[in-house]
């Protein structure tokens, strides 16, 4: 059957029919192929407008419809609307822009009225071949995996489970809490890390939809947005947390000792060991690498010593599958370490602290029960220098970005050292001070004003250690004067890394990266939770610097964005997708390579789209030299007689 | 060199073993001093098989004939085919390869080096030695080639009597190979573009002029795409003629099939199909130069294809048929591929 | 006598839906003027765009063709504009080698935001065409 | 009419034929051809034969057989397109390409006759030259009925006798064209007489392909329809048109409308040569195809040849021209195919 | 001298759809716009034009006694096919012919008729068919055997119900249906099953490949002699009149000695149709 089209054009009061002349171009439609009905009329939009079209559509029979009128962007919507209401397929209703890229840029109205009319024939012909199409559905697996145990992944795990999703929550070390466990008091109240953080983490370990995998990582990822089939390895922590009684007997037989993560090296740990006290889950883990030998059984003491018998020498790794509807990557961040950054004598001289060692030396549970003192001599420290910008905004050497939270952490610092050591002096030398968020620049004021730091605009250029001094030298840029500070100890304020192994789990994840390592949010604007693959999302650090409060904010919106998939039955995609001719394709795979989602992969040496993931953006389509790639209602064929009738016009 | 004897036997043996269904090599014309693609099935066949510069044919192109073959029997012998390659025909093994076409496992690839000349160009070979009686020609080793005329031998700089494509090849040797005949050598061209060049440096009329005459000449035998290795799809982008049909095709699917060029042999209609066919070759053509050879009216093919390949070169750092394993010229990118030209 | 008519350009430009249609659009909305010369085609993504639309435009009588995307490493679909400048680098490369004059072929980024800058690539694409004549060469003779 | 025309003279007699269109070898590159000779200084006979056989003058490879137009009405107004009627003179055609315009006469009468080949035909005078020397070492017209100097399909055989052409004339179109020549042609001696006979005897000597027992080859063909010799001889064939494209009596098309407007709808039949060679040619819209292997189509074009052809007309559809063999890009040689047809051993 | 290849644009006076679905038939019948002295017989072709499309060789289903329109029924399966299903009434095609040489009817006079037909290869039968009943005194017994995938693929429904009553109808679908009482399977096992008597009959077949060579095996087993039996291979025809080349089978070219053949011809021919 001949295919009966429904021609419209709106005035839209003079802002069309002002430079087009709409009764030619409706008289001259009329007469086109395969149009019905013909008309112009002044708003096309209001309610009488959409009135028309639908009778027509209704006593005409039309079963497809072009409205000359406005971008799309703008009631594209509108219109299919009414068209489905007259009863035809939304994806019948095409829209010809006339306005923003006809009317409103030209003023010769004759010339102007055959562009119009041009231009909609050319849509014409897209609605030509327009196929009916209804919205992909997708069933949703409605529980949400979690990978990353800090601050952000808790808060996540906590927001989704507190709406009545079960969550996985995968955390690659033997304890959730991440790097704010860690921390001594945080800016800007300088309220204790620990005092805000252990009530959620018991939160996590005692809620009933938060499933709990510690010392756990992703191992593969398949599927796709409602469903994904997520294998994780459970790697053995050889003590069965249910039986472990928190005795602490194992580790005073332990015989090796190795530098305790969670203090930075500050202190040591044995083999056997809890993370710190708080851990949850509150047990111990058997450290593999550290210990003497469990094939054969090399030492054998803590396991004699555990009167629970608690500890099994032979656990095996498990691979747990999990099915879930939408994964929040939450894996935080690193700090430089020696490796990168050597300039300072960080990692030569004792003395010379990271961030992350200070707040544990500020911390009342840390390696000095809260008292500040040199790892070297244990003495108090009287002259502190910190430095901000180690290895940030410097694109010759390091990282080219701001860390963000240095700044602030580092007037935390100084003011805590102050508030330790009364008769002390601390040094900040800065690039600049960024202390842009609430109650922060009070905060850093605050540092100046009420605990004397001293602020240098500048650089550091040299430290070295000297008779049991750590020299600083330095330029005062804004006095222009040479500065050295013989100081008892040094403070980095190290650029932040992506954590560690971040990038493979991005590729198992099918995640952009940026340049730096960071995870690519799907819009740096609008979509800045999103990752861009469909059903992914990004919380805290490990999509770019920040600190607690953007950490909790951006955990809590990825979490509304996971429910915004799982507080749904159904998923639905828009259906204008790609499709691939399996005649006259050869499965040569270029489409697999170019597909920005990875929607398209090869079958018995075909190539086959999933539809779910398929963004329509049509680079499969212009790649293939066979033509056996098309996305629905954009085909070569339309695009053809487009191209035909916007030349013949 | 490569020894005629060493690769005969190494072709008895594989054959003798079972280990290729047969093995696709040269022969004697009837006599004549050229050569005809040979399809070997038995080992006695062997005997008929030539390795000199005569050997202008890229017998990758029926690994294609092989899979549609293949494709049509009910239980396949799977066996690998044997196909004697140059370096410019390896090179198209690995796409075959790198495009999922054929796998490694399908192909026993006998390897020969053209060190340091190449292979012939009858025309230029018949026009140096006119109303000569060619007999044979041979490697002579050193960039030289031996024209046997009549009973007396004449040695002569490959360079006077090669194909163009020969003149301008850089990778002489085979890239991919199972077993390899001769020297692995490159071979210094101080300027491999340098036609090229010489046609880019036309002003724009006269570069149209140029191709205008050479597309009018076109009659649309469509040897060029049948002789190409690349072209192995079974229904042509250019002008679809509904071949690729199975029986749940829909007859709306056959009926709007794009003419993205029609039958006509008119310059619009030729230029067309050329153009659309450089585009696809682009980052695929490894300048095996058999369209330019077989183009019965002269048209020189070739030069679009190397257009395409300097530019990929120039542009992306890309040479077709290298890194099998690799995405295609167009099927990657690199963030600071130049845009000089983008508005 | 008759006037000789002024020779009108007929451009096809092929935009990208998410960039260059909506910098388009924006041109409209900030009521700038360029010549009625350009029919726009939307199109999802510049990385949509085959040679044989390029092509096939010329054939159908096009003087010139534009295509136009988001700008590298601001494309909706992240990739396509990418894929789309090698394509299209190939695609000038080769129209330049056979004859046709640079002019009459173009490929631009254009963003949501840069209206001016769409009304500016159509006002010089219209005045560079406009001595050229009518493109004659890859037309249907048919 | 017998005359002899002086070589330097050629160009002044095509002078004399201002209202006829003149198609003449050109050689463009290295690849002759015939072309419509805009300036008749150009004219030379002297070429070895043309890539494409004249048959493209009279049965043009893209012609147009009518237009069409939507009216106003809704109806469709059809306009024939027949050939023009200018007279032409085709100068220098061999005698294989001669008989092959004859064939394709014969064809194109045969029950429905074809307007536009007959029009074309009935325009057109051949001046034909008989060959010294085959102009190709794969020449076989003696071995198909043929010889280098027949008068098949020829108005005027011409025979180049080193400074002189020796004109016969066939037909009266012939008599009426060398008339044209009054003035600059003279009588023949009998020098030359003998020179034109000694020169036809000695270049059908020179041919150097010689197919023996043709008589036989249409039993010897029928015997080897479904045998495996035409998959053996297929096996390099390329399925490219070279083959066909440039024989002179294959005159197989394809009839397509091709669209100049497409609203209103107006636009052009055409017909195209086609080939039997190339995969789709029988292809049906079902996407059965009855020839979907080489094999098969191999043996088709020889089969329609040497014995279809035989069998309705008693002659062959092949003049021996030999440019299938020299053109194809893979060796394949019908000599060779018909050779292996008369000894195959099912 | 006539323009054999100029079509004659005749107008579309009704459009009916036999089929719908994947394999759509639509019965067309066509008026020329100016008259036109087109004569033509019994299983004879004529090349249907649509402008801009192309031509397509069509069957006449119409009997040469009716003269006030040319009918045809299309399967809808390539680029001219599909055009034409989307014409309707009062649109102009262009139509040329008639071509092909019919069924040799001034033989089978006096003779039974058998008509085996299946899918859209009824069309080609339908002029004989009525013909045969229209000159019933002229012929013997007729009798058609007839089957379809399905009861939704079969032609001519209506006219079938009517024809009942003047001959003898055997209908068949490819598998079982609610309401099918009638036979199920293919049309070879109708014939079959029906035995339709060889006794002074012509057999006259026409549809699929596969269903044409197992329904002449059935025949055969029947007692049918190949000379008794015909059938037509119009689809080989392309221009029409034996000049592009493509219906040349062997030493025939179908459009100038075909298509129709008896069995004892066709099966001495290369197998290339």
């Amino acid at each position: 059957m001949k295919k009966r089209i429904g021609y419209f054009i709106c005035h839209c009061g003079i802002n069309i029919a002002g430079t087009v002349d709409v009764k030619r171009v409706s008289e001259d439609l009329a007469s086109y192929p395969g149009i019905i009905h013909s008309e112009d009329y002044v708003y096309m939009c209001s309610d009488p407008g959409q009135s028309r079209m639908i009778e027509a559509i209704k006593e005409k029979k039309l079963d497809k419809v072009v409205i000359a009128c406005c971008s799309p962007t703008l009631h594209e919507t509108t219109f299919r609307n009414a068209a489905r209401t007259a009863g035809i397929n939304s994806f019948q209703c095409e829209i010809a822009n006339v306005r923003e890229q006809c009317s409103w840029v030209h003023k010769d109205k004759v010339k102007a009225t055959e562009k119009a009319i041009k231009i909609s024939k050319s849509v014409i012909e897209r609605a030509r071949f327009n196929e009916s199409l209804e919205p992909i559905s997708i069933p949703v697996t409605r529980r949400a995996l979690v990978i990353g145990g800090g601050i952000s992944g808790i808060q996540s795990a906590l927001d989704l489970a507190n709406s009545g999703y079960e969550v996985v929550l995968v955390e690659r070390s033997p304890s959730i809490g991440g790097h704010m466990i860690q921390l001594s008091e945080t800016f800007p109240t300088l309220d204790c890390s620990q005092c805000i953080m252990t009530p959620k983490m018991v939160e996590v370990s005692k809620h009933p939809k938060i499933k709990l995998l510690t010392y756990s990582e992703v191992q593969d990822i398949s599927g796709y947005v409602g469903n994904f089939k997520v294998k994780i390895l459970k790697k053995p922590t050889f003590v069965d947390p249910d039986k472990c009684t928190l005795c602490d007997e194992c580790t005073t037989v332990c015989p090796v000792a190795v530098p305790n993560e969670f203090d930075l090296g500050l202190t040591r740990r044995r083999a056997i060991y809890i993370p710190f006290p708080q851990a949850i889950p509150a047990t111990y883990t058997l450290d593999i690498n550290h210990c003497p030998g469990l094939v054969p059984i090399a030492c054998g003491k803590c396991a004699d010593v555990c009167e629970p018998k608690a500890i099994d020498y032979d656990m095996k790794p498990e691979i747990l599958e999990e099915e879930v509807g939408s994964i929040i990557v939450s894996t935080g961040f690193d700090l430089y370490g020696k490796d990168e950054m050597a300039e300072y004598g960080y990692g030569t001289y004792e003395d010379v602290l990271d961030g992350l060692q200070f707040e544990r030396l500020c911390s009342a549970s840390g390696p000095t029960m809260g008292k500040i003192l040199r790892p070297s001599d244990h003495k108090e420290p009287k002259e502190v220098v910190f430095i901000q910008c180690v290895g940030s905004r410097d694109p010759e050497q390091h990282c080219a970005y701001c860390s963000k939270i240095c700044c602030m952490y580092t007037a935390k610092h100084a003011m805590l050292y102050k508030h330790h050591v009364h008769d002390g002096q601390a040094y900040v030398f800065y690039i600049d001070i960024r202390s842009g968020g609430k109650g922060y620049e009070e905060f850093v004021q605050r540092a100046v004003e009420e605990d004397g730091v001293v602020y240098l605009r500048g650089k550091v250029s040299k430290i070295f250690e000297e008779n049991g001094k750590i020299r600083v030298w330095g330029v005062d840029t804004l006095s222009g004067k040479d500065i050295e500070i013989k100081a008892d100890m040094v403070v980095l304020a190290m650029a932040i890394r992506p954590s560690k192994g971040a990038d493979e789990l991005a590729k198992k994840l099918k995640i952009a990266m940026d340049k730096d390592g960071f995870l690519s949010e799907a819009h740096p604007k609008l979509r800045p939770v999103e990752s861009v693959t469909s059903g992914m999302f990004l919380a805290g650090a490990a999509q770019a610097p920040k600190d607690i409060p953007e950490a909790v904010a951006q955990a809590s919106g990825a979490a509304v964005k996971a429910v915004n998939i799982l507080s749904q039955e159904k998923l639905y995609h828009a259906p204008t997708v790609a499709a691939v001719n399996s005649t006259l394709c050869t499965g040569c795979g270029m489409c697999v390579d170019v597909c920005p989602y990875e929607a398209v992969s090869l079958a018995e040496g075909k190539a086959n789209v999933n539809e779910v993931l398929c963004e329509g953006c049509g680079t499969c389509m212009a790649t293939c030299l066979r033509a056996a790639a098309s996305v629905k209602n954009v085909t070569p064929q339309q695009v053809h007689n487009m191209i035909i009738a916007s030349l013949e016009g | 060199m490569v020894t005629l004897e060493e690769l005969k036997d190494n072709c008895r043996q594989i054959l003798k073993e079972g280990k290729v269904k047969y093995i696709i090599g040269y022969k004697r014309k009837n006599g004549q001093y050229m050569t005809v693609p040979a399809f070997l099935d038995r080992i006695e066949e062997v005997d008929h098989l030539v390795w000199d510069p005569s050997c202008i044919y890229n017998l990758v192109r029926y690994l294609r004939d092989e899979k549609m073959r293949k494709e049509k029997e009910k239980e396949p012998d799977t066996r690998p085919v044997g196909v004697i390659v140059k370096g410019c025909d390896s090179r198209a093994v690995n796409i075959l390869i790198q495009e999922n076409y054929i796998t490694r496992d399908d192909v026993y690839i006998i390897g020969v080096s053209c060190e340091k000349s190449g292979i012939v160009d009858e025309k230029k070979l018949t026009k140096k030695f006119a109303g000569k009686d060619i007999r044979k020609l041979d490697f002579a080793g050193n960039g030289k080639i031996q024209v046997t005329c009549g009973t007396k031998n004449s040695v002569v700089p490959a360079e006077e009597i090669l194909a163009d494509r020969c003149i301008e090849c850089t990778i002489p040797t085979p890239i991919v190979f199972d077993v390899l005949f001769g020297e692995k050598t490159d071979r210094e061209v101080p300027d491999p573009f340098k036609t090229i060049k010489e046609l880019e440096s036309f002003d724009t009329t006269r570069k149209w002029e140029f191709w205008k005459e050479e597309m009018d000449k076109c009659i649309r035998c469509y040897a060029c795409r049948s002789v190409c290795p690349m072209c192995y799809c079974d229904e042509c982008v250019a002008d679809s003629i509904s071949l690729a049909v199975k029986p749940d095709t829909t007859a709306e699917e056959k009926a709007h099939k794009i003419r993205w060029v029609e039958k006509s042999p008119v310059i619009s209609e030729n230029f067309n199909y050329h153009l659309i066919r450089a585009m696809h070759l682009a980052g695929r053509c490894v300048d095996c130069g058999e369209c330019d050879r077989v183009c019965p009216v002269d048209i020189p093919l070739r030069y679009l294809n190397r257009k395409m390949e300097k530019e990929s070169l120039d542009h992306f750092g890309y040479t077709a048929g290298m890194e099998p394993e690799k995405p295609t010229l167009v099927s990657c990118f690199r963030e600071d591929d130049p845009e000089e030209f983008i508005l | 006598m008759k006037m000789e008519e002024k020779f009108e350009p007929k451009i096809v430009a092929f935009l990208c839906k998410w960039c260059s249609s909506a910098g388009s659009d924006l041109a409209g909305v900030s009521r700038l003027k360029y010549p009625p010369n350009v029919v726009p085609i939307t199109v999802m993504c510049s990385g949509s765009v085959s040679p044989n639309y390029i092509f096939s435009a010329f054939k159908k009588g096009a003087d010139g063709v534009l295509v136009s995307g988001c700008h590298p490493g601001d494309c909706h679909y992240m990739k396509g504009n990418y894929y789309a400048r090698r394509r299209i680098t190939l695609v000038k490369e080769l129209l330049d080698f056979i004859g046709i004059e640079p002019q009459r072929f173009h490929m631009s980024w254009v963003s949501a935001a840069e209206g001016a800058k769409f009304t500016e690539i159509i006002s010089d694409f219209v005045k560079e065409l406009e001595p050229l004549g009518p493109q004659n060469k890859l037309r249907s003779n048919l | 009419m017998e005359k002899v025309l002086l070589k330097k003279d050629l160009n002044s007699w095509a002078g004399k034929l201002g209202s006829y269109d003149i198609y003449a070898p050109f050689k463009s590159g290295d690849v002759w051809g015939y072309e419509l000779m805009e300036n008749q200084a150009e004219i030379t006979l002297d070429y070895p034969n043309t890539a494409i056989p004249p048959k493209k003058i009279l049965f043009p490879q893209r012609e147009v057989l009518f237009e069409f137009e939507a009216t106003q009405e809704g109806g469709m107004e059809i306009r024939e397109v027949l050939p023009d009627d200018t007279p032409k003179i085709i100068f220098g055609v061999r005698s294989c390409d001669a008989r092959g315009l004859a064939k394709l006469g014969k064809i194109s009468q045969g029950g429905i006759e074809d307007v536009y080949f007959t029009r074309r035909r009935n325009q057109t005078v051949i001046a034909g030259l008989a060959c010294h020397n085959p102009p190709s070492p794969y020449c076989f017209c003696t071995s198909v009925g043929g010889s280098p100097h027949s008068l098949e399909g020829m108005d005027i055989l011409m025979t180049d006798l080193g400074d002189a052409y020796y004109l016969e004339s066939v037909t009266e179109e012939g008599v009426k064209l060398m008339g044209s020549a009054e003035g600059i042609v003279t009588d023949p001696d009998d020098k030359q007489k003998a020179d034109k006979e000694k020169i036809h005897s000695d270049s059908e000597k020179k041919i150097l392909l010689d197919i023996s027992d043709m008589e036989k080859i249409n039993e010897a063909l029928s015997e080897i329809f479904d045998t495996g010799l035409w998959d053996r001889e297929s096996l390099s064939c390329l399925r490219c048109g070279i083959c066909t494209f440039s024989c002179p009596v294959c005159h197989c098309f394809d009839v397509n409308d091709e669209i100049i407007r497409t609203h209103p709808l107006k636009g052009k039949r055409v017909r195209t040569w086609d080939n039997c060679q190339f995969p789709d040619f029988t292809m049906h819209s079902s996407g059965h195809n009855p020839r979907s292997d080489k094999a098969s189509r191999l043996r088709q074009r020889v089969m329609h040849k040497f014995r279809y052809f035989n069998e309705n007309c008693e002659e062959f559809l092949c003049t021996g021209c030999g440019r299938c063999i020299e053109k194809c890009p893979v060796g394949i040689d019908i000599v060779e195919v018909l050779e292996k047809a008369k000894t195959y051993e099912k | 001298m006539k323009n054999e290849y100029i079509p004659k644009p005749a107008r579309i006076i009704s459009v009916k759809e036999e089929v719908d679905g994947q394999r759509a038939i639509k019965t067309f019948r066509t008026q020329f716009l100016e008259p036109d002295g087109f004569s033509y017989r019994c299983g004879q072709c004529a090349m249907l034009s649509v402008f801009g499309k192309g031509e397509s060789m069509i069957s006449i289903s119409s009997a040469p006694h009716i003269t006030d329109y040319l009918q045809f029924s299309v399967l809808k399966t390539g680029r001219v096919t599909t055009a034409l299903h989307d014409l309707e009434k009062d649109d102009v095609i262009g139509i040329r012919g008639p071509y092909g040489n019919g069924f040799p009817v001034e033989d089978w006079k006096g003779k039974n008729l058998v008509f085996v037909g299946g899918g859209i290869g009824l069309a080609p039968l339908w002029s004989i068919v009525h013909t045969a009943i229209e000159n019933k005194d002229e012929y013997g017994d007729v009798m058609l055997i007839y089957g379809a995938r399905s009861s939704n693929d079969i032609v001519y429904k209506d006219e079938l119900d009517g024809l009942k009553k003047k001959m003898t109808i055997h209908l068949s679908v490819d598998n079982e249906e609610p309401d099918w009482k009638e036979f199920v399977g293919f049309v070879p096992q109708n014939v079959m099953d029906k035995k339709p008597s060889p006794e002074n009959a012509i057999a006259i077949t026409c549809g699929p490949p596969v269903m044409i060579k197992f329904t002449i095996q059935s025949l055969n087993e029947l007692g049918f002699n190949d000379d008794q039996i015909y059938t037509t291979v119009e689809n080989k025809m392309k221009c029409g009149i034996g000049k592009c080349g493509r219906c040349n089978i062997g030493e025939h070219y179908v459009c100038k000695h075909g298509p129709v053949y008896s069995w004892e011809k066709l099966k001495t021919m290369p197998q290339e149709y």
